[in-house]
């Protein structure tokens, strides 16, 4: 969070106000959307730009997550740009459309408030909602503060309308610890974003000039060269995302770090990897083991979905050992992001570091400094040839049962 | 290959022949033009030509709905290979 | 009024795949021909969405798009909120869904559409069973038919569906629709007339129409237009529409024929037995007793 | 970096105090801020806790406030039910609305209290009890990194006109109150 001065206009204000910022600073022309906590006061902050006549926009209040991708999807292939916002069970209830709208190449922008799913049933945050939405074919960034998001919203776009990539994109906040924490957000000049993401101009749309069909029936004989070509705009995506991310910074600056960011990984030893908030906390901690000389490292996953393999095989080969922090377990295996992350760093030489898999942070469980600081020191030992359990629950409580 | 699956309106690349194997033929004498046989075909390929209708028998499938619907009896099925009636 | 000679010659529904004598086909035809080239047509997955297009053919010559089974009222609404954000004018928004479409996994896509108001002309028809994957029973399946989802089993008490079909034009007009209508492809000038009426109707239109299927009822393809014709003789099918909250029947016939007329004819309900054939004959005249009461005829 | 907890009931505007210090050190004055409420469904009339950082460099901790420099209590009548001083750092403050002096309520030379009866000036000037504003302006008064003309900008920036006044009249009067030592300073 750099304090800017050159802009106009500085808000104290929760994450979930600064995407709803974002999002009317790009000049969507429908928005559908349903409310489900903790996303609702984001489209409850629109419907009032909307009535308050700062914004135009067609607005549909509509009667489910899985009716919010429909409409969305029904206004994005009428040419229009589009947003939306859900989470948890909305997410997964949308989910057949988050198929529907990635295969046939609609470029729209939603925001996910992460929260765990249900059962049992719990409103707080971990990313088991999103990260059951890998293979959707959505773009996955989770941010880590209020002006990230607000940011990443903006580039969203950029990203995902680029006519390479046509690919939409889920951008994922931690429920509560973000959007409903209220933080100082630059909010951007309305010419300032007008000069960085032009007007939404697609040939992926239904036409009454040049009549198409889109999202129609592809038989086994011609499935996979869509599916190909998926996998080849996701490619696309990943090597324009750093370049978007040094526009930005180039028109607002400030930059977010493209796939990743390093966080005094020059020479570190001792590296975590986690997505979202605990991102934030995590420096804290770094800086202080730093101080401690303890020569530890921090890198935040900013993308899941296209996944950053090389940039972290690149971390990997330097360092002796990597923790990873899932807020998330997928069961029968890993954490997932660990998974991907482990794979990643042995394609790299064929060699690994040392990992460990820190569960953390489930269903807004806190990841406190002193939980990611013992997650350092164990990866520590660990390279120093200590066994320690490659998946661990963190604070686990059995014994106050 | 189109961006993302999509198809040209309107596209058509195998006909419905193949699917028959009566097909209608309008006696164009009788027939009175009364339009009854070209609203209610499924395939829409009954024309309103001039001086008689016509059928395009690329995408006729041989269902024998006109010929049924027929009020005057001007159209009548014949078996494919069959010379016409 | 729709005059038959004046609707443009010009198919935009043409060398589509779908079964010979297909009542469905029939009707998405004839609906383009009231609302033309400047159609916006988004259909489920369905036998619309099947016999239409598999890639590269593409037998709609309007935009179009498949959609997924529950969420054709949802795409309408969309696509309706993209026409007034894009100041598109003189333009239909349409959706053909069929019964199961509708009536159940996209029922509740199309109540919301039709509660927010939006415009759009949302056609189901009716062929009684989910057809697309080979006949299973829904929701306007009527009572005692054959699917393969309500077989006659080894039960002494099997025959079929044992509930009946769903008031789907009630429901619509419960949610004080601006317009909605029930028709049958048998009828195609009353059907014609009611599409142009619902194109026109500011705001949400609904019409419900009988779209006899050969294939999943048993019987011989030439034949779609009478089995429709039938239903409505027999009383088991009415033509009526709701418009400023009154309901106008379009045909009220004097007396009805003997439903076994209709129902001998197809091989779904050639097991019924005179009971069932009773309770279906006392069924109907107790559904046109109420109807003759609440709309007054 | 100072951390202050409030503690109120669903529907007192705790956490609107929270967010409006956080607002006023950091929009309205030289420091960065974070604020954020007790997660959760809010019940009116539940205790409910609301949470204010503000550090002079940016603020990356999103995880839970476990020790305190400031505590804020809205109701006196949560004493009985919760331990407020928890975590309350040594040399920390314990603000309570209270027509009681701070003496009833220290019972430890390591942290500092005051009271001041913020109902009483809440109906006096709001006419609802609601304490919020009025416990913001008393904190303003015995707090160091927020000025009073910056709380009183927070509340014309995020408070409805018609509220505008009355609140910060209140602001001022607690201020001047605990400035003054006139209640139980």
């Amino acid at each position: 969070m750099v304090k800017s001065t050159g802009l106009k206009r500085r808000d104290f204000i929760s994450a979930n106000d600064a995407v709803a910022y974002g999002v009317k600073l790009c000049r969507p022309e429908v928005i559908a959307a349903y409310p489900i906590t903790p996303q609702t006061t984001v489209v409850e902050k629109l419907s009032e730009f909307i009535e308050n006549k700062e914004m135009a926009c067609e607005y549909l209040n509509v009667e489910s997550e899985h009716s919010v991708m429909s409409a969305v999807m029904g206004a994005s292939l009428m040419g229009c740009r589009t947003f939306t916002a859900t989470s948890s069970q909305g997410l997964l209830y949308m989910c057949e459309m988050l198929h529907y709208v990635s295969g046939s190449r609609f470029p729209i922008v939603m925001m996910n408030a992460n929260r765990t799913v249900a059962a049992p049933w719990n409103i707080f945050g971990d990313h088991r909602d999103s990260l059951a939405m890998r293979d959707s074919g959505w773009m996955q960034v989770y941010v880590e503060n209020g002006q990230e998001a607000l940011d990443t919203i903006i580039q969203a776009y950029k990203l995902a309308e680029n006519p390479k990539v046509l690919t939409p994109v889920m951008v994922c906040l931690d429920g509560f610890v973000l959007t409903h924490t209220y933080e100082l957000v630059d909010i951007p000049d309305q010419s300032a974003v007008d000069a960085f993401l032009p007007p939404f101009v697609t040939e992926n749309k239904l036409d009454l000039a040049k009549p198409k069909s889109l999202c129609i029936t592809a038989p086994p004989e011609w499935q996979t060269e869509f599916r190909y070509q998926q996998y080849e705009a996701m490619k696309e995506a990943k090597k324009l995302i750093p370049g978007i991310d040094k526009e930005f910074a180039a028109h607002f600056g400030r930059s977010h770090g493209g796939l990743i960011e390093e966080y005094r990984c020059e020479d570190a030893e001792y590296v975590l990897m986690a997505m979202g908030s605990v991102v934030g906390t995590s420096r804290l901690v770094v800086d202080k083991l730093r101080e401690e000389g303890l020569k530890v490292g921090l890198v935040k996953v900013r993308f899941y979905r296209p996944f950053p393999k090389e940039e972290l095989a690149s971390i990997g080969s330097k360092v002796k050992a990597v923790g990873v922090i899932d807020r998330d377990i997928s069961f029968g295996y890993e954490g997932a992001l660990y998974a991907d992350v482990k794979a990643a760093l042995y394609n790299s030489q064929g060699t690994c570091p040392r990992t460990i898999n820190f569960i953390a942070g489930l269903s807004g469980r806190d990841i406190t400094k002193e939980n990611l600081e013992m997650m350092y020191r164990k990866l520590i030992k660990a390279a120093q040839g200590q066994a320690e359990e490659e998946i661990q629950f963190v604070g686990l409580r059995w014994e106050q049962w | 290959m189109p961006l993302g699956p999509s198809a040209v309106a309107g596209v058509l690349v195998e006909a419905n022949a193949g699917w028959r194997t009566f097909r209608p033929v309008i006696n164009g004498e009788k027939c009175t033009r009364c339009q009854r046989c070209w609203l209610l075909c499924p395939d829409g390929v009954i024309e309103r030509g001039e001086p008689y209708f016509q059928i395009d028998y690329n995408f006729c499938k041989g269902c024998g709905l006109c010929a049924y619907e027929c009020p005057v009896k001007a159209i009548t099925m014949v078996k494919e290979g069959d010379s016409n009636g | 009024m729709v005059n038959v000679r004046n609707l443009p010659d010009q198919e935009l529904f043409y060398g589509h795949k779908a079964c010979q004598g297909c009542g469905a086909a029939t009707a998405a035809r004839l609906v383009l021909k009231i609302t033309g080239e400047r159609t916006f047509l988004a259909y489920p997955a369905s036998c619309i969405s099947t016999v239409s297009t598999i890639y590269l053919q593409m037998a709609f010559a309007v935009p179009s798009l498949t959609m997924a089974f529950p969420a054709t009222g949802a795409v309408l609404s969309g696509m309706a909120a993209a026409v007034k954000a894009k100041k598109l004018e003189n333009v239909t928004v349409l959706g053909i869904a069929g019964d199961g479409g509708t009536a159940d996994i996209g029922l509740q896509a199309l109540s919301g559409a039709v509660e927010r108001g939006d415009k759009i002309l949302y056609v189901c028809y009716d062929n009684e069973a989910y057809m697309n994957t080979g006949v299973q029973r829904s929701s306007l399946t009527p009572y005692g038919a054959w699917t393969t989802t309500t077989p006659i089993g080894e039960n002494e008490d099997s025959f079929g569906k044992r509930k009946f079909k769903k008031n789907l034009f009630e429901i619509m007009m419960a949610h004080r629709i601006p317009y909605c209508a029930t028709a049958s492809v048998s009828y195609p000038v009353d059907f014609l007339n009611k599409i142009e009426k619902a194109k026109d109707t500011d705001g949400p239109s609904f019409i419900h129409v009988m779209a006899p299927c050969p294939t999943g009822w048993g019987f011989p393809s030439d034949r779609t237009i009478e089995i429709g014709r039938l239903a409505v003789e027999t009383g088991l099918w009415y033509l009526a529409e709701y418009e400023n909250n009154k309901v106008k029947m379009n045909l009220v016939p004097k007396t009805f024929k003997p439903v076994e007329e209709y129902l001998k004819k197809q091989k779904r309900f050639k097991h019924l037995t005179d009971e069932h054939i009773a309770i279906i004959e006392k069924h109907r005249d107790e559904e046109w007793a109420t109807m003759g009461q609440r709309y007054g005829f | 970096m100072k951390e202050i907890r409030w503690h109120g009931r669903g529907g007192h505007g705790g956490f609107t105090a929270a967010r409006l210090l956080g607002m006023a050190a950091s929009v309205y004055g030289n420091y960065y801020a974070q604020a954020f409420p007790s997660f959760g469904p809010e019940r009116r009339g539940a205790p409910v806790l609301g949470f204010t950082r503000v550090d002079n460099k940016p603020i990356h901790d999103h995880s839970k406030v476990y020790t305190c420099d400031y505590v804020v209590v809205l109701d006196e009548s949560l004493l009985e039910t919760i331990d407020v001083k928890e975590g309350l750092k040594k040399g920390g403050t314990l603000l309570i609305n209270s027509i009681l002096s701070p003496d009833k309520f220290k019972d430890s030379e390591d942290y500092n209290v005051h009271t001041i009866d913020a109902t009483s000036l809440a109906l006096e000037v709001l006419g609802v009890p609601v304490t919020n504003t009025a416990m913001l302006g008393a904190l303003v008064a015995v707090a160091d990194f927020v000025s009073l003309e910056a709380v009183l900008q927070a509340i014309e920036r995020s408070m409805p006109k018609e509220l505008q006044e009355k609140n910060k009249k209140v602001v001022k009067m607690a201020y001047e109150k605990l400035r003054e030592g006139k209640i139980h300073a």
